[in-house]
């Protein structure tokens, strides 16, 4: 028996954080703030895999979530790489003027 | 002691086939000498491809009855080894377009980059047989990371890292969608299994739950996402514009094969029970896909960006045979996707070639006089833009032919119109890459300096083996829909 | 129970706050940082949530590894302050709001509407659950293939990462 | 080779040679030279064809069936009835001389250019032939692919606009036929057109008729016509009349009159009144069109809605004339538009303002001018008399106003003919019309006298077409079983 | 016999193909020859079926079949002749004049750049004549009706760098096109109810019909005549034919092609018999055609269409024969027409052709002194046309006017006009004959120019005809002596009601030579000695000068409508909607693309935005509808 809240609030918290990164990756700029927020994103779905293996009982989930940490890491370093690179490039930390491509 | 499931190598063999050819690449990177290393990275690519093609093709002829593998997690069935053939195909088309028009720059990265994308190929090929959430995921981030970075690495040309980066994170947004789907779907049914998944929907009586259900849209954005597309098609033009030519040319076709082969299993597998639910979304999908793909190609200049609005387009066409649900609609997106792929890449690599020749973004302008300065290429060119606008100079008129006809099976004569409709507002700008090519005087264009010579003779093999299959696909119909009708029976209609 | 709760809350401000800051922070680094404040929150979730091995992965390899190399990363590249909102359009921004918050929104209500159903009562499990012999077999069996994409995925990325990284001498011009 | 490939023959014929003009290295003078050998080899196949062809048989003849798409019961299934041989015969000779004209002119990219026209043989052919719907379909489409690109290659300064226009107005038309064709072949189980039984749907009645009315063209679906017969040049003008045209009006019988009886005759007083008014329309703007091909092009439009005047008038007379009409006005368009490019090459100009007097000194322009102007305006006794003739009697049992407006078309159609004919060859000389421009070389006349003796070889005999384009002596009948 | 008749037929094809073909291989005067010599060939062909004919015996002639020309269902037509008296006697009037017309235009045509083309033309158009009146049923004669219609073009634009001379052809081309086009939609008429034009059958049918529809069909028909005819009010466009070179205006516009209006009439008078109004209507043309004519042709001043004007007034005698009944009369006076118009057009073309191309009688006055064998060939033809005994005109012309006399109150009027005509007749045929010939001084114009007589080639034929224009008439004198009524009785018997008593012929011939002296004496009064002034009537006169303004009558009811609707639907419905449309909604299709591009703004956030929109927007769907 779970002890303590509920499932459900642990959901409410990971959707919580789901919404939050999301929100994080629409308002900022920051290419490396954007990344913190798909981290949090991430974090949220994990959580709720938690969430549900706790509930669920079976192991599936927080397998899921290690992996997921995992990939999480792998976006990180590609991701920091790409950073890295658009510093070495002289370019600015600056979505919005990351607007080369359009139209 | 623990029981290690049994494992069957024979079902992995492609991935693997691709995997350690790519890990060959990554040693030649280190190991072989600088002036060697394209070449060798090319060589093993291409066999490790090759071989991919052989092993899944001895898949296909070896997996009559469809089954799941290494304790349920893939499978091993005909619909996987099939995308695994066009996959492999579409690998070694890349790699011998590759092999000349990748990364100028003092080969730097050439051999990385011959392993990325083997790496790639691999967790496609791995991707289209995924047998539970968790695989799919993984397998998901496994081909797209290899892509961030293939996208980005020429990152020298203008352009290449914003591509990578924006790909990066729109492709992160879309992962934690779908990952947090998954996690909605597993609280719903306690499953990460496809099949466990419908049989704990249809067991419990959980077909419409709150939690399924939202699971659901949230993995099919992702998904949606992967196959470009509209209204998550954003990405698609600035990405394909931005990445390498050759990069494009694989994104464009074996991305979207992955994407849309996929999606069929799972949506079919895993909730055929909410297939009122799917079936619409995915045709409202593919019937935005198709406007605004259609009608944002219009008014391109940039060649690529032109090539990536109609790809969009072409995904709503592979999404109604995909929407209708039925083994029709099955057997409409199989075959649609070989000539397709054939016909994007080798329009793709096509671009590659000019690309190369003037050293300077291809648009319609300077593609003038194109055609008669290179009679094959132009010709090609010709087939590809004719054929992806339906006319019956490819499989893609059989294509369009057979997903409205499933679109019209399944009852929705109102999406067979559409299909029409939009056909028909491709045409203007498919049709504006021939004239480019053809109808202008290349007097016209003032040749950009600082372009190198063509290398042509791989390329005119790439282009001329998607030239066959584009054309072959619409002679050979009969034998391919045999392929597609025994692939997609393994599949639950 | 009273602890639990009590950690649970405690946990869970600091989970919404720190999550709260890393998007309102207009220094990455400080954003950076209030991300191993939330990453630290849910491994007191996690261990709540009988994931042991989770939990300790999660500090372990998301704070500790992870966080690490963001903070490289920002100190390289030099913290760069931005505001958050500014800059796009404003109907972006409103619509990044309601974006989110329609997302937000609705699992909340889904799991609102669900919470007095089936969610209420959590499965009964055993003492092992979570631990890192029980995951550990798992990854063995059951989760075999999954285990090892994960490795290929992060070779992948480590790849892709020194691609990226590499610094090399760059063409004159 | 059995007698039933011949069909085949004939569509794969000019593909095969247009392959080896593409792939083989030839020079300027043996591209041409092969590929005008190909289309006359054509010629002689149908020929051969034609002579073994039974008129007295009912059903298809030299039938080819072969599964294409199993699943969707689709098939490669050609084949020829009396009245798609006549339109064979029509293409075969048409394109010959068409691709002798590209080869007198010389036409700069040579391997392109004739690979293409031969490419548009066999795809013309392979619409005349094809009795599968989707067959039918792609070859009413693949028409389309070469015409594209040699109008936008090698016509004239305004070929873009008119391209484009051409391409997406017939696509729209034919891409509904598409969405028609699908929704006929998945309801009946098949697409073969021999095979299908009748559908009462109007709806798929429209979505065929309007690819043909497009195609055709009908008024007012034309708005892409009076830029395309202007801008392309002069020889595909001519097979863009002359022949393509006759697609559409060959779709009409073949597909919207035979599989959709019921609609048929309930749109049957609508289409009518299209035809009509083609005809009327066409024949007046015809006679204010201000250049040569611009009265041509609006004298087809009108030539098409008297086409389909005959055949929805559903009577035996109309049905026999409207075949005996398409062949000739087949073979006087295609005569019309090389004369066109023949005034043209030599004044560099086919506006009237800027023509004139030619006829002084240059006789065998001025007579083949002439006859082929006055064999188009249906003088009596002539080809195209007997098929205006008949149509307009099949018409008048139909009801009286048709036939009044098609007497009404008689007499508009004399007037724009003759100010055409007057405006290049009589008057005072034009500014452009120069002494050094040479009367017709003998290579043009190769070309365009034996179509002018074809043409006066039927208005000896039009019962040769008349009576054999459909099997038995009533045509209302066979249509009716479907050609059975 | 039938071998004759195809003989006839085919002999002045070959002789157009022959030239046309062979270009400029045979030698100008050869091609005259050569078209000559078919057209004699014809006649020989001509000759040899009527003798057959007449041994023959047969009632209702001789129909051979080619072959099918055109057949469709139960409908079906031969490439047939038919030889029977009617058409025998046409066989030989149009290939005897014809070639007699052909001979003189050798020295005629004399020197033209395009004689090869002349003789062509002319050989076709005597083919097309022999097709309309040797045909054996109603579409072949049709064919023959279009082919002359075309020849007419071809010849009367031979000068085709004259803007008039074109303008004239197409005139009267489009105009005969108006009559095959009612003729024909009679033919469907016809076709309709019996599937069939074999005229046996068509008459059959004719019968049979409700009297509204025969009375269509003979209206389609009458059309056509009146059209081919020059009748009021199809007529305008005979007098602009004298563009054409003068032996054409003689053998089409006088001789032949025009009077096939008649011929028409004679030979379907079944169906005209089942519709007596409009067969009344046909008289009531013919009197008011050969009035107005007659009145139009008093003030011409060009003598070619002074005499077309009298050839439009003779038709209509013709017409009103053939009108009242009198089949036979009206094909008499054809044949008498064709001699004396013949001449007629061949004297005034050895006028013109002297004075090199002058036609305007004011400037020929005293031509006659120089050229006295032409000024009696003319004065012969002349009092022939006037119908004084023993000319021929005078037999020819006073069957018709008895025959109209006889009728009751209608044909007391038609006979009136008739009389009326005659005296017209006299006083212009002899204005001009005065103008002309008179005694006078010979212009100084003249002198300079001026050839003397022409060539053997002209005047022979002239000779000939001048003969037959004083006999041709004799060969029948009703009511005592009648052999072309009784040879064309089988085929073209008199109504009943148009046999006329002795005594009306008696009446009908005096006051109709009376008519015609005052005439010839107040023509001689005004022109010849000038002893009257000509009455000053300037409204009257311009009317007539602008041909009771027929032409811009049509000008303003019919081409300028046409014209004006033509260009307004070019201007305001082809270019804006049909032309435009298309392109219209491209251009919204590219603003619609334009706009979508405008969302595609470079901005990663806005990407990321639409992204989870519509992840949002997805879910809150499922929920709802789930």
């Amino acid at each position: 028996m779970l002890q303590g809240p509920g499932i459900v609030w642990y959901l409410g918290i990971a959707a919580f954080l789901f919404a939050i990164g999301a929100l994080g990756v629409l308002i900022r700029r920051n290419p490396l703030i954007v990344l913190l927020s798909l981290e949090i994103m991430l974090n949220g779905g994990n959580l709720a895999l938690i969430a549900f293996a706790r509930h669920a009982g079976n192991g599936a989930g927080q397998i899921f979530a290690l992996a997921v940490m995992a990939v999480a890491a792998s976006e990180v370093c590609v991701g920091l790489g790409l950073v890295v690179a658009l510093h070495r490039r002289r370019l600015a930390m600056d979505v919005d003027q990351l607007s080369e491509l359009r139209g | 002691m623990i029981a290690t499931p049994h494992v069957d190598w024979f079902a992995i063999s492609t991935i693997l086939v691709l995997l350690g050819s790519s890990g060959i690449a990554l040693l030649g990177a280190v190991l072989v000498p600088r002036p060697w290393r394209r070449t060798f990275a090319a060589t093993v690519a291409g066999l490790g491809s090759l071989g991919g093609i052989v092993t899944s093709i001895w898949l296909y002829v070896d997996s009559a009855t469809g089954s799941r593998v290494i304790s349920d997690s893939f499978y091993r069935d005909r619909w996987t080894a099939l995308s695994q053939v066009i996959l492999c195909a579409i690998t070694l088309a890349t790699v011998v377009l590759g092999k000349e028009h990748i990364v100028r720059l003092d080969d730097e990265h050439v051999a990385e980059f011959f392993a990325l994308l083997l790496a790639s190929a691999a967790g496609m090929t791995f991707f289209v047989g995924a047998a539970n959430l968790m695989t799919l995921f993984l397998s998901l981030e496994w081909f797209s990371i290899a892509l961030y970075v293939m996208c980005a690495i020429d990152y020298d040309i203008e352009g290449s890292l914003e591509a990578g980066l924006k790909y990066l994170i729109i492709g992160g947004f879309g992962s934690a969608g779908l990952l947090f789907g998954s996690a909605l779907v597993y609280g719903a049914t306690n499953r990460i299994g496809f099949v466990e998944i419908a049989q704990a929907v249809a067991q419990h009586g959980l077909s419409g739950d709150l939690l399924l259900v939202l699971g659901l849209a949230l993995i099919l954005a992702g998904l949606a996402f992967k196959m470009s597309a509209a209204p998550f098609h954003m990405w698609t033009p600035d990405v394909y514009t931005g990445a390498p030519t050759p990069v494009t040319a694989f994104m464009s076709s074996a991305t979207k094969v992955a994407a849309l082969v996929l999606s069929l299993r799972v949506l079919q597998t895993a909730f055929p029970q909410e297939a009122h639910l799917w079936t619409w979304a995915l045709a409202v999908i593919a019937v935005a896909s198709l406007v605004i793909g259609n009608l944002a190609a219009l008014v391109q200049t940039d060649v690529k960006r032109l090539l990536a609005y109609s790809s969009i387009s072409h995904a709503g066409f592979m999404l109604i045979g995909l929407s209708v649900g039925t083994a029709l609609g099955a057997r409409a997106l199989v075959y649609y996707l070989i000539p397709y792929s054939a016909m994007a890449f080798g329009s793709f690599a096509i671009v590659a070639v000019r690309e190369r020749e003037l050293g300077t973004r291809v648009t319609l302008e300077n593609l003038a006089g194109f055609g008669w300065e290179r009679p094959f290429l132009g010709v090609a060119m010709w087939f590809f833009m004719f054929g992806f606008a339906g006319l019956p100079l490819g499989g893609g008129f059989i294509g369009k032919f057979y997903v409205l006809s499933a679109a019209y099976n399944h009852g929705w004569t109102w999406l067979v119109i559409v299909g029409v409709l939009a056909t028909l507002v491709s045409l203007y700008y498919y049709l504006g890459v021939v004239r480019a090519i053809y109808m202008r005087p290349s007097s016209e264009l003032a040749l950009a300096t600082g372009g190198s010579p063509a290398r042509e003779t791989l390329v005119n093999v790439a282009v001329g083996a998607a030239l066959t299959v584009s054309v072959g696909s619409l002679v050979a119909v009969g034998p391919l829909i045999t392929l597609a009708k025994h692939a997609a029976a393994t599949l639950p209609f | 129970m009273i602890l639990v709760w009590i950690v649970w809350v405690l946990a869970g401000f600091a989970c919404l706050a720190s999550a709260i800051a890393v998007v309102s922070f207009s220094n990455p680094f400080y954003s950076a940082l209030s991300l191993i404040g939330n990453l630290g929150s849910l491994a007191v979730f996690y261990l709540l949530l009988s994931a042991e091995f989770v939990a300790a992965a999660q500090v372990m390899v998301y704070a500790g590894a992870v966080m690490v190399m963001f903070l490289f990363v920002i100190a390289y590249v030099g913290p760069r302050m931005e505001t958050p909102w500014a800059g796009g359009p404003t109907w972006q921004s409103v619509g990044a709001v309601l974006a989110a918050g329609a997302i937000f929104l609705e699992i909340i209500v889904a799991l609102g509407l669900k919470a007095g159903g089936r969610l209420k009562h959590s499965e009964h499990v055993h003492r092992t659950f979570g631990t890192p012999g029980w995951i550990g077999r798992l990854f063995l069996t059951d989760h075999l293939l999954a285990f090892e994409i994960t490795s290929i995925v992060l070779l992948v990325a480590a790849v892709g990462g020194v691609i990226l990284g590499s610094h090399t001498k760059r063409r004159t011009a | 080779m059995t007698v039933s490939s011949f069909t085949t023959v004939l569509i794969c014929l000019p593909l095969a040679g247009a392959l080896a003009i593409w792939i083989l290295p030839l020079s300027r003078y043996a591209t041409g030279a092969l590929a005008l050998l190909v289309s006359l080899v054509e010629v002689g196949v149908w020929i051969e064809q034609a002579a073994r062809f039974d008129f007295q048989r009912s059903g298809l003849q030299f039938a080819q069936h072969r599964t294409w798409i199993s699943d969707l019961h689709v098939s490669y299934h050609v084949g020829e009835y009396a009245f798609s041989l006549w339109l064979v015969g029509l293409t075969v000779v048409a394109m010959a001389a068409c691709v002798g004209y590209g080869f007198w002119v010389g036409r700069e990219r040579p391997r392109a250019y004739f690979g293409l026209m031969l490419f548009l043989t066999g795809a013309t052919v392979g619409v005349f032939v094809a009795q599968d719907l989707l067959l039918f379909y792609a070859f009413f489409e693949a028409m389309l692919i070469p015409l594209y690109v040699l109008i936008g290659v090698w016509g004239g300064a305004g070929r873009l606009g008119a391209t484009i226009k051409l391409l997406i107005y017939t696509m729209a038309g034919s891409l509904l036929m598409l969405a028609a064709l699908i929704v006929y072949g998945l309801k009946v189980g098949t697409f073969d057109l021999v095979a299908g039984p009748t559908s009462p749907s109007r709806w798929l009645f429209l979505g065929f008729m309007l690819a043909f009315v497009i195609k055709a063209p009908l008024f007012p679906f034309h708005g892409w016509l009076p830029d395309a017969y202007r801008e392309a040049p002069p020889e595909v003008t001519a097979i863009l009349s002359g022949v393509i045209a006759k697609a559409g009006t060959y779709g009409m019988l073949r597909i919207a009159i035979a599989k959709f009886p019921e609609p048929a005759h309930y749109y049957r007083t609508l289409i009518l009144a299209l035809a009509a008014a083609a005809l009327v329309y066409g024949s007046i703007l015809a006679f204010r069109a201000p250049d040569f091909r611009g009265v041509v092009a609006y004298s087809s439009m009108a030539q098409s809605g008297l086409i389909a005047l005959g055949l929805f008038s559903g009577t035996t007379l109309g049905y026999d004339g409207a075949i005996l009409q398409m062949v000739a006005h087949g073979l006087i368009s295609v005569s019309l538009f090389l004369l066109a490019g023949t005034v043209e090459r030599r004044t560099t100009t086919g506006q009237f303002a800027l023509l004139g007097g030619m006829a002084k000194g240059r006789p065998a322009l001025a007579t083949l001018l002439l006859t082929t102007g006055i064999l188009s305006l249906a003088v009596p006794g002539s080809a195209s008399f007997a098929g205006e003739f008949l149509i307009l009697a099949g018409s008048y049992q139909r009801a009286w106003w048709w036939a009044v407006i098609g007497a009404v078309a008689i007499v508009l159609a004399a007037m724009y003919m003759l100010r055409l004919i007057s405006a290049v060859l009589h008057e005072a000389r034009g500014s452009t019309v120069h002494d050094e421009a040479l009367d017709l070389r003998t290579g043009e006349l190769a070309l365009i006298v034996p179509l002018v003796g074809v043409l006066l070889a039927l208005s000896v005999w039009p019962d040769a077409i008349s009576h054999h384009s459909f099997a038995g002596d009533m045509p209302t009948a066979v249509v009716q079983e479907q050609f059975k | 016999m039938i071998a004759g008749a195809w003989l006839c037929l085919c002999a002045p094809l070959a002789g157009a193909l022959a030239i046309t073909g062979a270009g400029e291989r045979i030698s100008r005067r050869n091609a005259g020859w050569l078209s000559t010599a078919s057209v004699f060939v014809a006649f020989g062909g001509a000759v040899w079926s009527f003798l057959g004919l007449r041994s023959h015996g047969s009632e209702h002639g001789v129909i051979s079949t080619a072959w099918t020309w055109l057949e469709s269902g139960k409908f079906h037509v031969g490439l047939s002749v038919l030889v029977d008296p009617l058409s025998t006697m046409m066989m030989l009037i149009v290939s005897g004049v014809g070639g007699l017309i052909v001979l003189y235009s050798i020295g005629y045509m004399d020197g033209d750049d395009e004689e090869r083309r002349y003789f062509a033309y002319m050989s076709l158009f005597v083919f097309s004549m022999l097709l309309l009146v040797q045909g054996g049923n109603l579409l072949l004669l049709l064919a023959g009706w279009g082919l002359v219609g075309l020849s007419s073009y071809l010849l009367i634009g031979f000068w085709h760098e004259r803007p008039s001379a074109v303008a004239a052809a197409k005139k009267a081309f489009v105009m005969n096109a108006i009559g095959d086009a009612t003729m024909a939609l009679a033919f469907f008429v016809l076709i309709a109810h019996s599937n069939s034009l074999e005229f046996t059958t068509s008459f059959a049918t004719a019968g049979h019909l409700s009297s509204t529809t025969v009375n269509l069909v003979a209206l389609g028909l009458l059309g056509g005549a009146a059209a081919k005819s020059a009748q009021i009010p199809l007529h305008t466009w005979l007098p602009d034919a004298m563009e054409g070179p003068t032996p054409v205006s003689a053998l089409i516009h006088a001789a032949t092609m025009v009077t096939a209006g008649v011929y028409l009439i004679a030979r379907t008078h079944p169906i005209f018999e089942q519709a007596r109004t409009v067969e009344l209507v046909a008289a009531g043309m013919g009197a008011l055609t050969l009035l107005v004519a007659g009145l139009i042709a008093l003030v011409q001043v060009d003598i070619k269409r002074v005499i077309a004007y009298s050839t439009m007034s003779q038709i209509g005698y013709m017409f009103l024969g053939a009108g009242v009944g009198t089949y036979a009369g009206g094909m008499f006076h054809l044949m008498t027409h064709a001699f004396f118009k013949a001449l007629l057009f061949m004297a005034a073309g050895l006028v013109i052709h002297a004075l090199s191309g002058e036609q305007d009688i004011r400037k020929m006055r005293g031509i006659g002194t120089l050229m006295p064998w032409t000024r009696w060939a003319f004065l012969a033809g002349a009092l022939a046309l006037v119908g004084l005994p023993p000319f021929s005109g005078f037999f020819s012309k006073d069957a018709i006017i008895a025959a109209a006399l006889h009728d009751h109150w209608y044909g007391v009027v038609l006979a009136v006009a008739a009389l009326g005509g005659a005296f017209l007749t006299g006083l212009y045929t002899f204005r001009l004959y005065f103008i002309v010939f008179g005694h006078g001084q010979v212009s100084d114009a003249i002198d300079g120019s001026h050839h003397g007589e022409g060539p053997k080639t002209m005047l022979v034929p002239v000779g000939i005809l001048a003969v037959l224009a004083v006999v041709g008439g004799w060969i029948q004198l009703s009511p005592w002596w009648h052999p072309v009524t009784s040879w064309l009785s089988p085929v073209a018997a008199t109504l009943g009601v148009a046999e006329p008593p002795k005594s009306q012929e008696v009446l009908a011939s005096v006051l109709a030579v009376a008519l015609g002296l005052a005439g010839v004496a107040l023509a001689y009064a005004l022109y010849g000695q000038n002893r009257l002034a000509v009455p000053r009537l300037p409204g009257v006169q311009r009317a007539l000068e602008h041909k009771l303004y027929f032409d811009e009558a049509y000008d303003a009811l019919f081409f300028r409508p046409a014209a004006a609707l033509a260009g307004v639907l070019r201007r305001d419905f082809e270019e804006p909607i049909v032309l435009a449309s298309g392109p219209d909604l491209g251009e919204g299709a590219l603003e619609a693309g334009a706009g979508v591009r405008r969302l595609q703004t470079g901005l990663l956030r806005t990407y990321v935005f639409f992204l989870g929109t519509g992840m949002a927007v997805l879910a809150i769907v499922f929920l709802a509808v789930r």
